[in-house]
């Protein structure tokens, strides 16, 4: 396995409008997971695709184990790849899948049997080495198409969205054997998907991406509870952070109804800040003593808590009339009432600068 | 997902295959400049000499074949010929082409009657022109004998006269072809998905709704294909005519379109003329106006294509 | 309320009149070409002095003079054998060096690669007529007229168009993960394009049926570029029989020579007809 | 979307079944080469001389050229540059198709021919597009040594241009297995037609002509006399039963007959041809033309041509008529052979030589089909030396008892049905080309008569416009020239 690393990857496609990636830097370690993540169209895919060599960068450069592969085709990066939808040759045996890359590198066959049969036995497809992926189930598909990557024992895994064709339940037990995998090989991968869950259940960072602009990179914790700005916080997290709008002068918050005092410090600011709430962090408050008063449009049952969907009747927050809380299920109000609502803990209030959206520097 | 190969700057495993594409595009292209476009460049080139091809050399002439076609009256009947193809044959292909298209949808044996009607398409031009001459002759022929025996009697024409004679051959040819464009415009229209006429349905929209509201547009590309494959066919048609007229007997004067006198007057005929260079410059109009017409339904049929 | 349904009925009823109107105006035209189908199959087993007089008679003789006949002056075995040769051969050479062209051109990126698409799409346009009097001098001039070989290789030139037309649509249709995923495992372009060919079978085997229908239909070619007997095309042959059918006003001789010629058609296209018509539809449709 | 069952196997087919094609295309121009030159010749020319050498026809072809004066310098290039056994190789282009009466007998000619003198003669029976293919031959430079067509359409391509080698010395060549000369038995008055410079070019073989045909028994049923005059002829036809004049309007050149046979009724030999040959136009509004248009409209007007005659396909007029529907048919001499399959019982075939006219003239159509030898021939020698053969009386009889044509030979008898035709060459006081030679010597300007000629025939145009258009367009035609 090995390192990769990024350095200032550019891509333009054409020269009138923004560049799909600008300035990229990144390093990877041997054997670390990493996770492309951001809404479609950010350009994650383009970088894995430079990654990869199928695309050129416009500028920047690429090293792999220390070596420059720019200007290195694709075949012979010895990078393996698992596309979304898993790019199986329809007229090959799940064998001749797998064992593709070998053949063409020429290794001889019965090498290659064995090869492919003990990586099929890894991924459980050993029943169905004759069959076509045209017979297969989604889920074996998947699994072919990781076979073929791991049968070369590549420098590097590069999967593009490789669970989005596959239905819910599949997908969050495909989410798991990759992981599984992963760590078993010590396979250095980069992963794109635009799904937070999967970013944040999988990676060992996470690599924010938005506008072809890296906007955090971070272990998933990390990101969770320091997001860099106003566009990670709102990404990563689901339901998604409630933004307001507050006042803010460096000790004392002004928002909503509330006057809350910070136990952090932050550097000097006055005026208007964005303040981040996550639904988590807000509970329900007996009347008068909720920090936010509103009317309840909608409530959620999700078993083992409630979502609970207010309007903010206090005029003037344009940004955000609605919050979002997550509540215990004995809590749940009753749709169409009036209710309050209070920030659980202060410290996991969010600032942001009005205007660049970035965190608040803390002191 | 995200498209990004699709336009742009050659990705690396690419980068180098403009010499690489060469080596696979090379013998193709050949062939086709040396079959197709050479020829081409030297009809036009032809066209402008004087030359009769057995022994003597072409002279030239400038704009000479020119000035005698377009004096010619033969040359502007066959010209008219050709546009009434293209134009009265054209609009009833399309009719017939777009009212089976519609009805071929929803009837069970579509894809036998698709097949018959395509038949024709596969069957040399010499056997079709037989069965039409056999259809249409005017005693004893199939049509004629067929209008009698179900009491039309009134209905019998002469049906290869020369005022009607042309609109025989216009219909052989719908006959033809109206195959060959059901295929092509049903193909258009099993594209587009079902739920853009369910969701028509449930809006109440009547067949015609239907017809102009989802299934004009979303055909609208493949309509303009199949336009401009139109033009090509009616211009170049000549097998069906020329074999019309029966061999050994020239093609009667009153079918003459601008392939077969190009073939009387330069190729051969029963009493040929000979004449390379005009019929070059007949072949040079024929190219001239399906390269006309193309751009024309180009321009007139640019839409957006839309993605469905 | 109640009339408004009345009225929708009405409509209805109107609607559905009028798509029976439809359909049945469908079936009379296909009968309509299985009649005369039908007629001339029956008419090639009449007698030449009767088959005009009661068009819907029976066939009365049951011989198969009007079959020997027409056989040998078809010449079949070596019309065939030549049709054979210069569209199966024409064809075939068409789709080994329209295919990989079709393939650079969609699937690999380099300048002026879209401009060349368009360019070869020209050439569907240009008429035969307008390439036969140069073609035949030129190939006059390196021996290859009157030869199977010069009808091969023009075959191949007039239908490298729209092969190339058509197969650009197919290949354009394949999902280019499987390209890459070659590319990644390490394949050479050669090797990525042997692997994508088997994928563009389809479209190959529909491509090249609709080349040799066209070129099987051609005789404007045949009849210019050869004149040997030996080297007749079917195409031609049949104009000469039908010349000479004429001549001897043999008509039951020459909707014998028709029936020879349409069966073997008739049941290759039962058999392929699906494949034609779909081959078409994609390269046309794309 | 995908195929995805094995997609090997028939791309592989694909590709082997182009190389197979490939090898079996180079093998069967190889095959065909060596069995066209080498095998079937070779032997045949070195056995003939011994087997055969008791026969007369031998003589000239042993030393071929050595015996006639005047084609020593034509013959010379070519034998220096021949292949012995080329030389013994013919290369002739006919017109008829196989199958026909005509195409018969002379395969029956060329089999003796090759038998007697070892020549092979390579004949390609190309129908009437037989012009299509010598030009194609003769381009490509592929030598055709004779060529059989009509007389005509070989002026207008080949003689009149200088393509055709003269056969004036072919005269004085004795017709093997005869005591006579080519020039004994072929009248000059054929031969003169097309000669250039005094020396002929086309050697006929078949003289045909036209008229009105008719069935003779159909006439005597209705009573009726056979006519002689325009005059009669009309009131004839009226008389004659339904459908009376019977003709296939498809046929351009068919539909021409008549106001060519009327013009030349009323302008004598040349007259026609002249008024083409205006370049003024002005002589077509002469008042011959006018008499010979206005003839003609009465014909159209009188109701004695049969329904939709205009849209009859030949030969569909022609079989009817002789089917008993319909008295007359204006057609070549030919007609006779062409209908004898189909024709009636107790069909009596007559011919009315075309009615005269008042203060006209008489003449009659000669309507050669002959030979030629192209100037670029390989073997104009041989060439000559089979037509000579073929004008034997025997050989060339055939052509009147089996194809019921007539041939340019008076010693040789005639078929019944063509007494009457030869009657009427006979008593003719001179003869003329067919179309007066318009077609022949102006190929395009007699497209754009066809056309007018057909509106007035099919009454879509009446005299005057006839004659205007017909004037405009001569001095139009020349005018571009």
């Amino acid at each position: 396995m090995a390192s990769i690393s990024l350095n200032g990857i550019t891509k333009v496609f054409s020269s009138d409008g923004p560049p799909a990636l600008s300035e990229v830097d990144l390093d990877i370690a041997d054997g670390e997971f990493i996770v492309l993540v951001g809404p479609s169209g950010c350009g994650k895919t383009t970088l894995l695709r430079i990654v990869a060599g199928l695309e050129t960068s416009s500028g920047g450069e690429l090293h792999i184990d220390g070596a420059d592969v720019s200007n290195v085709p694709a075949g012979t990066r010895n990078i393996a790849m698992v596309f979304q939808n898993y790019a199986l040759f329809p007229h090959l045996t799940v064998a001749e899948n797998i064992g593709f890359g070998l053949k063409i590198r020429g290794v001889k066959k019965a090498e290659r049997l064995a090869q492919v049969e003990n990586v099929a036995s890894l991924l459980g497809l050993s029943p169905y080495l004759a069959r076509r992926p045209g017979e297969l189930s989604g889920g074996q598909r998947q699994r072919v198409a990781m076979g073929r990557a791991i049968i070369r024992q590549p420098a590097a895994f590069l999967m593009d969205e490789p669970l989005s064709n596959l239905d819910a339940k599949l997908r969050v037990e495909m989410r798991g054997e990759i992981s599984r995998m992963q760590r078993r090989l010590q396979a250095t991968t980069i992963y794109v998907t635009h799904d937070q869950t999967e970013a944040m259940t999988m990676g060992d960072r996470v690599v924010v991406l938005n506008q072809g602009v890296v906007q955090q990179i971070g272990s998933p914790e990390h990101l969770y509870s320091n997001p860099a700005n106003v566009f990670v916080a709102k990404f990563i997290g689901a339901p998604t952070m409630n933004m307001l709008v507050g006042s803010f002068d460096g000790e004392h918050l002004e928002v909503g109804s509330a006057k809350l005092s910070l136990h952090t410090r932050y550097a000097p600011q006055s005026g208007e800040v964005q303040v981040g709430v996550r639904p988590e962090h807000l509970s329900m408050a007996a009347a008068g003593e909720g920090h936010f008063k509103g009317k309840v449009v909608l409530v959620e049952h999700l078993g083992k808590e409630v979502q609970v969907h207010m309007e903010l009747s206090e005029a003037g927050q344009q940004e955000a009339s609605e919050l979002i809380a997550i509540v215990d299920p004995s809590e749940a109000p009753q749709e169409d009432t009036e209710a309050e609502i209070s920030i659980d803990n202060i410290n996991k209030v969010h600032l942001f600068e009005l205007d660049s959206g970035n965190t608040l520097t803390k002191l | 997902m995200e498209v990004s190969s699709a336009k742009g700057v050659s990705p690396p495993h690419l980068r180098h295959d403009g010499r690489r594409a060469a080596t696979f595009i090379a013998p193709a292209l050949t062939i086709y400049l040396l079959i197709i476009m050479a020829p081409t460049v030297a009809t036009v080139w032809i066209s402008f000499t004087e030359w009769r091809g057995i022994g003597d050399s072409p002279e030239f002439v400038g704009l000479d074949n020119y000035r005698h076609l377009f004096r010619s009256d033969t040359f502007w009947g066959s010209f008219n010929r050709t546009l009434g193809i293209l134009a009265v044959g054209g609009l009833l292909v399309f009719f017939f082409s777009f009212l089976f298209t519609m009805l071929l949808r929803e009837m069970r044996a579509k894809k036998f009657l698709r097949a018959v009607l395509f038949f024709p398409n596969v069957v040399p031009p010499v056997a079709l022109a037989i069965a039409w001459g056999v259809l249409l002759a005017p005693r004893n022929g199939l049509l004629n004998g067929f209008l009698e025996a179900i009491g039309l009697d009134f209905a019998t024409r002469t049906w290869l006269a020369p005022d009607i004679i042309f609109r025989s051959v216009i219909a052989g040819l719908v006959w033809i072809y109206t195959g060959f464009f059901v295929t092509i415009l049903m193909a258009g229209v099993d594209r587009i998905p079902k739920h853009f006429y369910e969701a028509a349905d449930l809006e109440g929209a009547s067949s015609r709704q239907k017809l102009f509201r989802v299934t004009l547009p979303l055909t609208w590309d493949v309509l303009s294909v199949a336009a401009v494959l139109w033009v090509i066919t009616a211009i170049k048609t000549f097998e069906f005519i020329y074999a019309f007229g029966g061999s050994g007997t020239d093609p009667s004067i009153a079918t003459w379109t601008l392939p077969v006198q190009v073939y009387a007057v330069a190729l051969g005929n029963r009493s040929p003329i000979f004449a390379l260079g005009q019929g070059s410059a007949i072949a040079v109009v024929m190219v001239v106006l399906v390269g006309f017409l193309v751009v024309l339904i180009r321009r007139i049929m640019h839409r957006r294509v839309v993605e469905f | 309320m109640e009339s408004v349904l009345e009225l929708g009925a009405a409509k209805r009823g109107a609607r559905l009149a009028s798509k029976g109107f439809g359909r049945l105006f469908v079936w009379v035209w296909v009968l309509f070409s299985l009649a005369m189908l039908a007629w001339l199959i029956l008419a090639a087993f009449k007698r030449n002095n009767t088959v005009f007089r009661d068009l819907w008679a029976l066939p009365d003789s049951n011989e198969l003079q009007n079959f020997s006949d027409a056989w040998d002056l078809l010449n079949l075995a070596q019309t065939t054998l030549n049709s054979l040769l210069t569209v199966g051969g024409g064809t075939a050479l068409t789709m080994a060096v329209a295919a990989p062209a079709a393939y650079a051109l969609t699937r690999m990126r380099f300048r002026g690669a879209s401009p060349m698409v368009s360019f070869f799409a020209l050439g569907i346009g240009v008429p035969v007529h307008a390439i036969i009097i140069p073609l035949f001098v030129g190939l006059s001039e390196v021996n290859l007229t009157n030869s199977l070989w010069g009808l091969t290789l023009t075959y191949m030139g007039v239908s490298m168009p729209f092969a190339v037309f058509l197969m650009t649509g197919f290949f354009r249709s394949l999902p280019s993960e499987l390209e890459e995923a070659a590319v990644v495992e390490g394949a050479s372009p050669l090797r990525v394009f042997s692997v994508m060919l088997p994928l563009a079978r389809p479209g190959m085997v529909a491509s090249a049926l609709i080349v040799a229908v066209g070129l099987w239909n051609e005789f404007l070619l045949a009849l210019v570029l050869t004149y040997d007997e030996g080297k007749r095309t079917i195409g031609v042959g049949l104009l000469n029989t039908f010349g000479a059918m004429r001549y001897t006003s043999n008509w039951v001789g020459l909707f014998a020579s028709v029936v020879i010629m349409l069966t073997p058609l008739i049941i290759l296209y039962t058999w392929l007809s699906r494949r034609i018509i779909e081959g078409l539809t994609v390269g046309a449709t794309k | 979307m995908i195929n995805k069952r094995d997609g090997r196997r028939p791309l592989w087919l694909i590709f082997v079944a182009a190389l197979l094609t490939l090898a079996l295309v180079a093998a069967g121009c190889g095959n065909d080469d060596d069995s066209d030159s080498g095998t079937a010749s070779v032997p045949e020319a070195t056995e003939a001389p011994t087997s055969d050498a008791m026969e007369e026809p031998m003589e000239p072809t042993e030393e071929p050229g050595d015996d006639m004066e005047e084609p020593m310098e034509p013959t010379e290039e070519p034998r220096d540059d021949m292949e012995p056994d080329e030389d013994n190789t013919l290369r002739y282009f006919s017109m008829w198709n196989e199958g026909e009466p005509q195409q018969e007998v002379l395969q029956g000619i060329i089999d003796s021919y090759e038998e007697d003198t070892g020549v092979d003669v390579d004949v390609l029976w190309a129908g009437r597009e037989v012009l299509t293919s010598v030009r194609a031959a003769l381009s490509a430079g592929d030598a055709v040594d004779l060529i059989g067509f009509e007389a005509e359409p070989l002026a207008g391509a080949l003689v009149n241009t200088g393509e055709t080698h003269p056969l004036g010395s072919l005269l004085d060549h004795e017709i093997p297995g005869e005591d006579v000369t080519v020039g004994e038995v072929i009248p000059e008055s054929f031969l003169d037609i097309y000669a250039v410079d005094g020396e002929p070019h086309i050697i006929p073989y078949i003289v045909n002509s036209s008229g009105i045909h008719y069935d003779a028994r159909r006439l005597a049923e209705f009573g009726l006399e056979r006519p002689e005059t325009w005059d009669e002829f009309i009131e004839t036809a009226l008389a004659a039963g339904d459908n009376a004049v019977q003709h296939d309007g498809l046929i351009n050149f068919y539909n021409a007959y008549w106001l060519y046979w009327l013009i030349l009724r009323h302008g004598g030999p040349g007259s026609f041809n002249a008024a083409a040959a205006d370049p003024t136009g002005d002589l077509w509004r002469s008042d011959y033309i006018r008499a010979a248009v206005e003839d003609l409209v009465e014909l159209v007007e009188s109701g004695a041509l049969a329904d939709g005659y205009e849209g009859s396909n030949w030969p569909i007029a022609q079989q009817e008529w002789a089917n008993g529907n319909g008295t007359f048919n204006i057609n070549g001499t030919w007609l006779a052979s062409e209908t004898a399959s189909y024709s009636s019982e107790g069909f009596e075939y007559r011919l009315l030589p075309f009615p005269t006219t008042e203060g006209g003239y008489e003449s009659a159509e000669v309507y050669q089909i002959g030979w030629v030898v192209p100037e670029a021939a390989d073997s104009p020698t041989a060439a000559q030396e089979f037509i000579a053969y073929a004008l034997n009386s025997e050989r060339l009889s055939g052509m009147v008892d089996v194809a019921k044509n007539l041939v340019p030979r008076s010693d040789i008898g005639v078929p019944p049905e063509l007494q009457d035709a030869v009657d009427m060459l006979a008593a003719s006081p001179a003869g003329h080309r067919p179309y007066d030679g318009v077609q022949g010597d102006y190929p395009e300007y007699w497209v754009e008569f066809m056309q007018l000629d057909d509106q007035l025939f099919f009454g879509q145009i009446g005299a005057d416009e006839f004659i205007d258009e017909m004037a405009e367009t001569t001095s139009n035609y020349w005018a571009n020239q």
